[in-house]
């Protein structure tokens, strides 16, 4: 569905993302994963139209949708969240989500003067939808408050939240589990996982919980300064020597030295 | 609930001010109705321009420093269509002028052209000299001497091009468009730049048409001024003299002079404030909108909007049109009001920070306190000075009477009047730091 | 001959006095700047706050030439100008602590800042005039200049002068140790970097230790030194009149913006281009070209690209170019 | 006709703003002739004249108009005012002429306010612009100056002036070399002064206000050695001016309104005495204008505009004895005593056809840094 | 039982002037040991951590460093205490280099930095590399690593940590709770609150579950972890 190829994106003399060429499968959900600078963030944003890639092409469905703006893919159907919560701080909750959809009437000045009754009519049910992705993340309480006074976790919820008030076709989560409480966690995964499969969702993640993606992905695609490190399933990721050097790593050294305390 | 009371009886408070400025001339009071009609007048189209920057400001975080640009354009409009075109003038070099602008104007837009479509390197830098000189001087040879002659025709008291001789009521339209138009092209441009420095580009280009406007006689007489444009009602002489007027008003028993000055006023009143009404309800009616919606999520995180389809350049152009024009609009009302347009008294202080100070005292990001703040702020503008003499009065009541710095400070009690106005700001500004009706 | 008395012409019309006015804007700049830094406002009072740091300075000048004490050749100002500055750290500190002070614990947003310094602008204004009056001051003494365009002449056996005054020469010079003690301030040490701390984040500073009203007191006591030094010379070089300083304030925002809000070089660069463009895109190289063409091709007009009515204009499109093409200033500036 | 104890006259001036500076000698001016007239107790049975002052702002139309309104409330009967020409215009079309209240300006020249229709209400002390211009031209001629640069302030009285100047100098053979506008109140000069050199010239002629840009381009035309004589207007003659230059004025000459000098002379020395500088420009017209204000009320033997407006042409000019500034009281019984007065004053009033002075001329030199008259035009 | 060195007891505040979010909430922390707050969100985990930190109105209870009651101290005024904290959201200084983040973080210092600052780019590599780089321009996992750096080099007297290993990758991860066991080894009391609350509760010795601003479940790590209700509720079954 999305093809990357050869994609390069320098800062300056660094180069953030170093040559990625990868392919996401239509109705995958693709697990991201990579040490911290790997450049997973920075190829979402080539990808989602924030940054201009250096050099190399990105296609949607066969469309090259390279250096296309945000706003634009977001009608195409592609939509992202923030690793740092971009939450509309002073608005409530609700207009947090409600301002999603596109293509709102009420989004044309002139319909905001002679087309209240229509307008009336869209509002109730985007309420409504918006009342029901809150409830399912376990939010509803905080519906009327103003975004920039939630909790950090509540935050990234409210940023999931908002790929969830319209039909996307990709949808890329750049570490929604960050801060988000385990147990949420991983019944939002079970829900990522009926989206993909009731409507054909297709998902690339960023993670750093393997166990979130141990439930969610197939593939699972390695990232390592900039360039694709391997590609496979979990385990054959957590089997390889590279990936583990890079990236996992092999647990606690000082466990030891805690329990002999 | 009693949010909203609170709000209505500020509206009431600052009503009552009005009100008592016509009724008793006790302290800073004037006692004619004159006077506080005058004020109301000036703060309906105070009002009027705080709410186009509110619009900006309130809505979309856009912060527009270039009022004064936009109000004089308004200004410009109305002698534009105004006014009587300059017999002669036209053959005499108007043409030659139409001509060397649509020259300027076709230069830049092949510059352009070729910026976007020719690939980086050294020709391109060489054939984009080669336009831009070429047609700067083309444009000179063509437009300087077409100048001079429409500047030579009776420059006492024409020298320029004239305007189109139509009713005045269609002059305030018209501001609103050229303003709309010269925002269009500032916003194309300019639009990508944030905060302080948004501003700053927006006061220059507001200096640059000040100064065109200063300095482009053949366009409406530069800083010799036009002086005596057309009213929306009859001269209030023209009333004095006209038989119906004074029968009815000694039927009335009221003064003639008293009561043909009141009926300007009062005229404008009620056009100005229809203006601000329908202005005010289609804000009003927006913010509440998703539109509106979507305009606070676009201030708040612009990063974000676009990700979630908000077309932020765009809505940001539209907002930038939308508030200007509504500038250019009261920008045009208030060169009809004041009957000439001055180039050389738009100052940035008066007519951008001014209207600035209007919405922030008002509530930024409300329609109401913004209306609110542009009256209440025009009042004290006005009254200050009175304020300010009372003050030093006081402060100085206690000094031995032929003192030195008794004197001295009463010599110097003109300056009280922006200090007044410093004082009262900080003090609003310190009992509510959001505005006195803040968004919500 | 010709080349040189070319070159002569235009280092005295354009050069010179683009250097010293831009040095006079990049001092008054550096302030504007260093209050958006850490205060994260533009300071509206800037330039009446020249005005009161000039004028205690010109009280204090007056006194002392009454008395009779001088800097023989320098001006007397120069020694009067720590009183300036003390008093108007005082003015800008009592300021602080009466007006802004409230505002900054209400976090207030940054456009109510810019209100009221307004505010503060207005009072401040009145304050001047209510003591030294809003007429034209002179106290600029010592020798007028290091080499008059007479002088030049008679050296030089030129047909053109060249002038540089006393105050040209000491705004320069004061304008680079200004700058580079303001960039060593800021960048190595501790204080100086704890106040970019705070403009940074200023919840963070406090869980640095970093205490606020520290940084904002020497943040004013700096502002308060730069504007007094920034008032005194362009009093001496032009004069003091407090309606002009307050005209001033519109350059100054432009140099410190096109160079990149709170970046003490960009306030610098953005002074020299402001001074630049005023001066040089609208000179009229009649004379210049006079003395390198041949006889008979000696231009007729004044070979003028815009009249000087356009100046500021012109300055202000080429600070659009460059926020066109930098959009946060020359030096990568913030915004808030 | 009223003959109640209380005339007030509305002394309507920038003060604050862009003038600030010369307002308050303006202002005192006006008031001077007030407390003369007060003091002598001879206008309309021992009248006693208050002045009202209100600011113009210079350039603010909506506060000049307000204040007027407000002035108007307060019961004037004359404002004194307003300085600016572009306010000046907003008061007389928005507020004065609609109530029939008369309007003496000591200081808009504007030629444009010359026109407009304005019921015979309103009257100016000063000159008009052609007129200098005029002026100006012959006296450059007679001091054999072939070339001119030429400078002015950027309002309707700069440019007017400017215009005037160079028609003349050119009907008569003379060359301008530039004219170019310069903003007063900015900081810095260097890019005027640039070009005035590069255009070069015998002389600079620097149509603006002596402690506004005028005093800034001559200083730095002269720092920079771009020019060492400079011809001066009307707003560039007073005091200030060669003592903030110094010596490097000195061969610089121009002329200002005034005939005789005899009356200018007498205002300077009752302004120091009332501790203010009488030769700040348009102070003498300041007091000039109040004076027309009191001598027609008295003249009509009413503090009514409607009344007392004809009689202020009347007043004004000539047949009559001349009365100068300190002589108020003179010219007060005078006038009830039925005799006729013509009232010269500080800057030599004569008011011609749309109730503007004719203007009479002194052509000035600056020499041993101070202004000297050499002839009268 | 002897006093706690940090201990925040029966605390009730909120934000301002809005409702109560904390209900007579204790959290407290021994010497050398480490402690654990685990909860959902929203639960007011990160406001009792400000709350001790002085960054709210406590209402009701107080907080005592070292036996003193410091409950009417300001924030500053605990740094020189030798309290650290490194908050959960814009826990960096942006626009300063990734090196004087470190420095900024020894602000109270008068000792010589250097060492400490090669320890924390021992423990963090990936920072040496970027030190002279505006620390707003690291990844989201680089950004959190000069947060805890920041808070290490204050050389803290008790270290309160809000989430410090949200977002960085397992190795680091690691690495990160191997330094936190060596600094508590050294006596220093650790306060933290983790969503990673499997591997947090292994380490911790003590571990305080908040529901809606009280506290629910209190005990060891190791009861904690094997609480079923706590499991299944709050760390992911
Ligand atoms: N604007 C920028 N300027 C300079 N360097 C940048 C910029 N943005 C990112 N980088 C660098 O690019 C690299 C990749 O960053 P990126 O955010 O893509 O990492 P990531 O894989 O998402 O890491 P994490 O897991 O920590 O979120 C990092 O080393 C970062 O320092
Ligand atoms: N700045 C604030 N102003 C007002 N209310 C706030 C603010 N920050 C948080 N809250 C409220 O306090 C409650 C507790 O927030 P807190 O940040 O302490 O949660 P948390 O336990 O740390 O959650 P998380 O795991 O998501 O970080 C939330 O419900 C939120 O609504
Ligand atoms: C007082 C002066 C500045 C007024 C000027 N003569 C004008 O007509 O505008
Ligand atoms: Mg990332
Ligand atoms: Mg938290």
């Amino acid at each position: 569905m999305i093809v990357v190829d050869d994609v390069h994106k320098h800062f300056g003399g660094f180069h953030a993302v170093d040559g990625s060429t990868l392919e996401i499968a239509k109705g995958s959900i693709t697990g991201l994963i990579g040490p911290n600078g790997a450049g997973k963030t920075t190829l979402f944003n080539v990808i989602a139209g924030v940054l201009p890639p250096t050099s190399g092409r990105v296609t949607m469905d066969g469309e090259d949708i390279t250096g296309l703006p945000p706003h634009t893919l977001f009608h195409k159907g592609l939509l992202r969240t923030f690793q740092i919560a971009h939450e509309f701080s002073s608005m409530t909750c609700r207009e947090n989500l409600m301002m999603v959809p596109g293509g709102q009437s009420g989004e044309t000045l002139w319909n905001t003067w002679f087309g209240r009754k229509r307008i009336a009519d869209e509002e109730r049910a985007l309420r409504a939808k918006a009342d029901e992705v809150m409830e399912f993340l376990t939010i509803e309480q905080i519906s009327d408050l103003k975004a920039g006074e939630v909790s950090g976790g509540q935050k990234k919820l409210l940023e999931l939240g908002r790929t969830m008030m319209v039909d996307a076709k990709i949808v890329f989560l750049d570490e929604v589990g960050a801060g988000v409480n385990r147990t949420l966690l991983y019944t939002i995964a079970d829900a990522i996982k009926r989206l993909n499969e009731e409507r054909g969702y297709t998902f690339v993640v960023i993670e750093h919980d393997m166990e979130f993606i141990g439930r969610l992905c197939d593939p699972v695609i390695c990232m390592a300064e900039g360039k694709v490190l391997a590609q496979g399933t979990l385990d054959e990721i957590k089997a390889n020597e590279q990936v583990i050097e890079a990236y996992l790593g092999t647990g606690l050294k000082n466990k030891d030295k805690l329990a002999d305390a | 609930m009693s949010e909203t009371i609170k709000h209505s009886l500020m509206f009431a408070f600052v009503g009552l001010l009005i009100i008592l400025d016509g009724t008793t001339s006790y302290g800073i009071f004037s006692g004619t109705w004159n006077s506080a009609l005058g004020i109301l007048n000036m703060g309906l189209v105070s009002a009027i321009m705080a709410l186009g920057v509110n619009l900006q400001w309130g809505f979309a975080g856009l912060f527009n420093v270039g009022i004064m640009g936009f109000t004089a354009l308004g200004g410009l409009a109305v002698v534009l269509v105004t006014s009587a075109p300059t017999p002669g003038a036209w053959s005499q070099g108007g043409v030659g002028i139409i001509i060397g602008l649509i020259l300027g104007a076709l230069t830049i837009v092949a510059a352009v052209f070729v910026t976007k479509n020719m690939a980086t390197g050294k020709p391109r830098m060489l054939v984009l000299a080669a336009i831009l000189i070429g047609g700067f001087f083309a444009f000179r040879a063509v437009f300087d001497p077409a100048v001079s002659g429409v500047e030579a025709i009776n420059p006492a008291l024409l020298g320029n091009l004239g305007g189109l001789n139509l009713p005045v009521l269609l002059a305030w339209p018209a501001g609103g468009l050229l303003a709309a138009g010269a925002a269009w092209l500032i916003g194309k441009t300019a639009l990508g730049l944030r905060s302080d420095y948004l501003a700053i580009a927006t006061l220059g280009i507001a200096e640059i048409i000040i100064a065109v406007m200063k300095n482009e006689d053949w366009l409406s007489r530069g800083v010799k001024n036009v002086v005596g444009l057309p009213r929306p009602m009859r001269k209030e002489i023209a009333l004095q003299e006209d038989p119906g007027f004074m029968e009815t008003v000694t039927s009335l028993g009221l003064d003639p002079v008293i009561a043909s000055t009141l009926y300007v006023k009062i005229i404008y009143s009620l056009l100005f404030t229809a203006v601000l009404l329908a202005l005010l309800w289609m804000a009003q009616m927006a913010l509440k909108s998703p539109w509106g919606r979507m305009m606070r999520a676009i201030r708040d995180n612009e990063v974000a909007s676009e990700a979630m389809g908000k077309d932020v350049t765009r809505r940001h152009l539209q907002i930038f049109v939308l508030g200007s024009a509504i500038c250019g609009i009261a920008g045009a009302m208030m060169t009809t009001l004041d009957g000439q347009l001055t180039p050389g008294t738009y100052n940035p202080l008066r007519f951008t920070f001014l209207i600035w100070v209007m919405v922030v005292v008002g509530g930024s990001g409300n329609n109401f306190g913004a209306v609110l703040g542009g009256i209440l702020i025009w009042f004290f503008w006005i009254k200050v000075e009175p304020m300010g003499t009372g003050l030093i009065t006081f402060a100085t009541s206690g000094l031995a009477e032929g003192s030195a710095l008794k004197t001295h400070l009463l010599e110097s009690t003109a300056h009280m009047r922006l200090f007044t106005m410093g004082l009262i700001l900080l003090l609003v500004l310190r009992f509510s730091p959001r505005g006195l009706i803040p968004e919500k | 001959m010709d080349l040189l008395n070319a070159l002569v012409a235009l280092t005295n019309y354009v050069m010179i006095p683009a250097v010293a006015y831009g040095s006079q804007l990049a001092l008054g700049a550096l302030g504007v700047t260093l209050i958006y830094g850490v205060l994260r406002f533009s300071n509206f009072a800037h330039g009446d706050t020249m005005a009161f740091g000039a004028m205690i300075t010109i009280l204090v000048t007056w006194w002392m030439q009454s008395v009779g004490i001088n800097l023989g050749p320098l001006p007397t100002a120069l020694l009067a100008l720590p009183f300036g500055i003390l008093g108007s750290m005082a003015l800008l500190l009592v300021t602080d602590r009466v007006v802004y002070r409230f505002y900054r614990e209400q976090k207030a947003k940054p456009v109510i800042f810019v209100m009221v310094s307004l505010g503060v602008m207005f009072m401040m204004n009145g304050l001047v005039r209510f003591i030294i009056g809003p007429g034209d001051q002179r106290f600029a003494d010592g020798e007028r200049f290091i080499i008059s365009a007479r002088d030049f002449k008679a050296m030089t056996g030129l047909r053109e002068g060249l002038a540089f005054k006393t105050s040209q020469g000491i705004t320069v010079i004061t304008a680079v140790v200004v700058v580079v003690a303001l960039f060593w301030f800021l960048n190595r040490t501790r204080t100086g970097k704890s106040m970019r701390a705070y403009s940074d984040n200023e919840d963070l500073a406090l869980l640095s230790g970093i205490n606020p009203e520290r940084v904002v007191m020497y943040t004013w006591m700096i502002v308060a030194a730069l504007a007094t030094i920034a008032g005194v010379l362009y009093g001496l070089d032009k004069s003091f009149k407090p309606f002009t300083y307050f005209q001033l304030l519109l350059p100054i925002f432009a140099s410190a913006i096109v160079g990149g809000l709170g970046n003490p070089l960009g306030a610098i660069a953005g002074g020299f281009i402001i001074a630049f463009s005023e001066v040089s895109i609208t000179y009229a190289w009649k004379k210049v070209l006079g003395y390198l063409m041949p006889e008979n091709l000696e231009p007729d007009g004044l070979v003028q690209l815009l009249s000087t009515d356009y100046k500021f204009a012109v300055s202000f499109i080429i600070l659009l170019i460059v926020l066109l093409f930098k959009p946060t200033g020359l030096f990568k500036g913030k915004s808030v | 006709g009223g003959h109640a104890k209380e005339v007030k006259l509305g002394v309507l001036f920038g003060f604050t703003g862009p003038i600030e500076s010369l307002a308050p000698a303006m202002g005192s001016g006006a008031e001077l002739a007030m407390a003369e007239v007060t003091k002598s107790g001879a206008l309309l049975d021992t009248a006693t004249v208050t002045p009202m002052r209100a600011d113009t702002g210079c350039i603010d139309n909506g506060l000049s108009t307000a204040n007027a309104e407000k002035l108007l409330a307060d019961g004037v009967n004359g404002i004194i005012g307003g300085d600016c020409s572009g306010v000046t215009g907003a008061i007389l079309q928005n507020v004065a002429i609609p109530n029939g209240m008369a309007v003496i300006s000591p200081s808009a020249t504007s030629p444009g306010l010359s026109t407009m229709e304005d019921n015979g209400l309103f009257f100016r002390t000063s000159p008009s612009d052609a007129r200098e211009g005029q002026v100006m031209a012959e006296i450059l001629q007679s001091r054999g100056i072939k070339s001119i640069a030429l400078t002015y302030t950027n309002n309707d009285y700069g440019k007017g002036l400017a215009d005037a100047i160079k028609t003349s100098y050119e009907a008569i053979g003379g060359e301008v070399t530039i004219s170019t506008a310069h903003e007063d109140g900015k900081g810095d000069y260097s890019a005027e002064v640039g070009a005035l050199a590069s255009a070069g010239g015998d002389i600079l002629v620097v149509a603006g206000y002596l402690d506004q840009g005028g005093l800034g381009i001559i200083q730095g035309a002269l720092d920079s050695g771009a020019f060492d004589t400079f011809g001066l207007p009307g707003g560039m003659i007073g005091d200030s001016l060669p003592a903030n230059v110094g010596a490097d004025l000195n061969g610089s000459f121009g002329q200002i309104a005034g005939s005789g000098g005899e009356g200018a002379k007498a205002y300077f020395a009752m302004a120091e005495e009332a501790g203010f500088d009488g030769s700040s420009p348009y102070s003498p017209e300041s007091y000039d204008a109040a004076a027309l204000f009191m001598l027609a009320m008295q003249a009509a033997n009413s503090k009514d505009p409607a009344d007392y407006v004809s009689k202020i042409l009347e007043v004004a000019n000539a047949p009559g004895e001349k009365i100068y500034p300190g002589e108020l009281a003179k010219g007060l019984e005078l006038i009830k005593a039925g005799t006729d007065i013509d009232y010269v004053g500080a800057s030599a009033v004569e008011l011609i056809g749309p109730g503007e002075s004719a203007g009479s001329y002194r052509e000035i030199e600056v020499t041993n840094g101070e202004n000297k008259t050499v002839k009268f035009h | 039982m002897s006093e706690p060195f940090l201990i925040g007891d029966s605390m009730t505040g909120g934000y301002g002037k809005g409702p109560d979010i904390l209900h007579e909430c204790t959290i407290a922390v021994n010497r050398g040991e480490i402690a654990v707050i685990v909860g959902p969100n929203g639960a007011g985990k990160s406001t009792a951590m400000k709350a001790v930190f002085g960054m709210l109105n406590v209402r009701g209870g107080s907080v005592r460093l070292d036996g003193e009651d410091i409950t009417a101290f300001s924030p500053q005024d605990r740094v020189v205490k030798g309290m650290g904290f490194v908050p959960q959201t814009s826990n960096i200084f942006t626009s300063l280099t990734v090196e004087e983040n470190l420095e900024m973080g020894a602000f109270i210092r008068t000792d010589d930095i250097r060492d400490t600052m090669e320890q924390i780019y021992h423990l963090f590599p990936i920072l040496k590399d970027k030190r002279n780089q505006a620390a707003g321009e690291l990844s989201g996992g680089q950004r959190q690593q000069v947060a805890v750096g920041r808070a290490l080099m204050t050389q803290p007297k008790v270290l309160m940590l809000d989430e410090p290993t949200a977002g960085v990758s397992p190795i680091v991860m690691d690495e990160l709770f191997d330094r936190i066991i060596e600094v508590a080894r050294t006596g220093i009391p650790i306060l933290m609150v983790e969503q990673n609350a499997r591997q947090a509760l292994e380490i911790a010795d003590k571990g305080y579950v908040l529901v809606q601003g009280r506290n629910a479940f209190t005990g060891t790590g190791k009861e904690l972890l094997v609480d079923p209700e706590v499991r299944k509720s709050f760390l992911g079954g």
